[in-house]
């Protein structure tokens, strides 16, 4: 029983992300999409947030927003794995539910 | 139909500012016809919705706070709301409105929907869940 | 495995509609059923057939609409964030004393009622918003 | 002093178009001018007609419109936000094709060079969005 | 030659206030509205941020926002005006230009 | 007409996620034409739209960030952006795509547009405003 947790938001902007990873269990996902993929750059001030999670649960990162924002992948956290659209709908299967965090 | 699946409604903004407080609402009160088995969960800026003496006249806007008081009559008594959230907003439990239901199988008993919960049990609620509803 | 979408936001100001689509489509192509795809919130307005953007910008409701046409979606508006915000189908727009009304091809206009039993009857309910 | 005034969001979703309503009032109470209120983004669906709230909630269309017929306000809809948001009058549905159009008494559809007129012309700006 | 500033956003949810903290001068205004009104919140985790900026720049709520919102004169920070519609308006006025904080 | 205004025009938000972004662009565009006296901030997270090699074929959203490019042939010649916002992000100045303009003032000399400034000189920048459009 596991969970796939989405966030949308820059981490930045918004409290989504660390309300997300406040709430995550180990075993859960979260997957990063839109303006959420900020939340994947390596070095910023929220880094370590993902990195401290990165031991108990799966970062992953929307492929086509990435690219879209120009985050080269070597911009990004290593332990965040990037995923396609098609790895997107994989994981909503995988896990028992998806919460989105709006 | 199948049996009962487990819906939580989860609310983290505030009301007024933007609607989704009040649409979510509308959706407890309809999916309550469906006898599944809700909650709702109030987090971050979702405990903002269950504040009292709530009084919209000025801002022209309709208030709809009483309405959470009404969710006992549709069989909604799960209402979880972060200690957490409401700590670094400076509210106590008692800056809430109090939404009472009559438990059927204690003799009609009346008791408070309100549960104060831990963050690290909200997420345990989040966790037991078949879908999960966020607006 | 059944997967229900909801869709929050309304299109181009927000990118939920987009990311909605490109999932449901990713789900259709690997086998997966989506019956039913709920416009709630500001996401009504994906559903108005008057929309002109430009040539070069994607036609969001027009995408939709052929994607439900070719994998027999079922399309619900709820019918009160709709009367909120100015989306109408044909009846309603009558009922209300509208002369005119801007519900896109394979959308309908229905209850909250159908977002919950699409939530009862998918596998899956994945949430697009803001 | 003229204020211009600039709404950003979509009425009931957002409380902008409601806060610039009363700001509105409020400097026209006082002796002061609003000249013109632009309509952008999602501002721009403030603008429809068919929108049909209950009762019981507050007429944002409305009320925007006969505040605008009392004090000869200038409501003006950015064309291109307007087009892809599927906010048309009747020129602009003719010349898209589209046998209905939808905004409201008292709004006008303009560019962008309004938005910066109001600036230059007024002796403040203030924006409501979100 | 001063900027009001307004902010209609939660500080718990969107870092809009916190950088408009960061970018007002000492005679600026800032006033709070719609969901802007709960960092005026007294004993909140962002109540210390607007109580270090009080001795420079003014601050104020609108109050029809705040009764809305349930919070009672008690609850909020001392050094927060009330002020109406009118006193909006005003505020705009009296200074040179009116910055929002989306 | 008066003589030129001051208008400054507030990026705060990410681009794609949201519209704002690629329609503050649009108001840019046009607002040349009234040869005022034009400032763009990018500071939080509007840095963000500067980004180089940014490429949304897979999210079929248009990608606008060539137009930046654009903007000193509208003789729009001043784009701040807030250091401290970059660092908070992870961003170096190289990050940014390069956006030049001609100074008709200095013998047609290439320059950048783009200036990088610390937040207590966006501070002053938002201070001398005649005009502020937020978006």
């Amino acid at each position: 029983m596991s969970t796939l947790h989405t966030v949308n938001k820059s981490p930045f902007g918004d409290s989504a992300f660390n309300s997300c990873l406040a709430h995550c269990k180990p075993g859960d996902a979260v997957l990063l999409i839109e303006d959420g993929v900020y939340g994947a750059v390596a070095g910023s001030a929220v880094a370590a947030n993902v990195e401290a999670r990165a031991g108990d649960v799966s970062f992953y990162v929307l492929d086509g927003d990435t690219k879209a924002r120009g985050l080269a992948a070597g911009k990004l956290i290593q332990q965040v794995k990037p995923v396609g659209y098609d790895g997107f709908v994989d994981l909503v299967a995988e896990h028992d539910r998806t919460q989105s965090w709006l | 139909m199948s049996e009962a699946k487990k819906f939580l409604y989860v609310n983290r903004k505030a009301p007024y500012g933007t609607i989704y407080a009040l649409e979510s609402l509308e959706v407890v009160l309809i999916g309550a016809a469906f006898e599944q088995d809700v909650s709702l969960a109030f987090l971050d800026d979702g405990v903002f919705q269950l504040t009292r003496d709530q009084n919209t006249d000025e801002i022209g806007v309709k208030n709809f706070s009483p309405t959470f008081r009404a969710l006992g009559d549709y069989e909604v008594t799960k209402l979880f709301v972060e200690k957490e959230s409401l700590e670094e907003r400076g509210l106590e439990p008692s800056d809430l409105q109090e939404i009472m239901y009559e438990d059927e199988d204690d003799d009609w008993e009346e008791k408070p929907s309100i549960q104060i919960v831990s963050r690290s049990e909200m997420a345990d609620i989040m966790s037991d869940q078949d879908v999960v509803l966020s607006f | 495995m059944k997967f229900g979408i909801v869709v929050s936001e309304g299109p181009y100001t927000h990118q939920a509609a987009d990311t909605a689509y490109h999932f449901a489509k990713a789900a259709l192509d690997k086998g997966h059923e989506v019956p039913r795809v709920f416009f709630y919130h500001d996401g009504v307005n994906v559903a108005t057939n008057l929309s002109v953007p430009p040539q070069d910008e994607r036609q969001i409701q027009k995408n939709w609409t052929a994607l439900a046409k070719a994998n027999d979606i079922d399309m619900v508006v709820c019918i009160a964030a709709a009367q909120r915000r100015g989306i109408l189908d044909e009846n309603e727009a009558k009922r209300q004393g509208k002369d005119a009304s801007n519900l896109a091809e394979g959308f309908r206009i229905s209850g909250l009622g159908q977002l919950i039993e699409m939530g009862i009857e998918c596998d899956r309910t994945v949430t697009f918003g803001d």
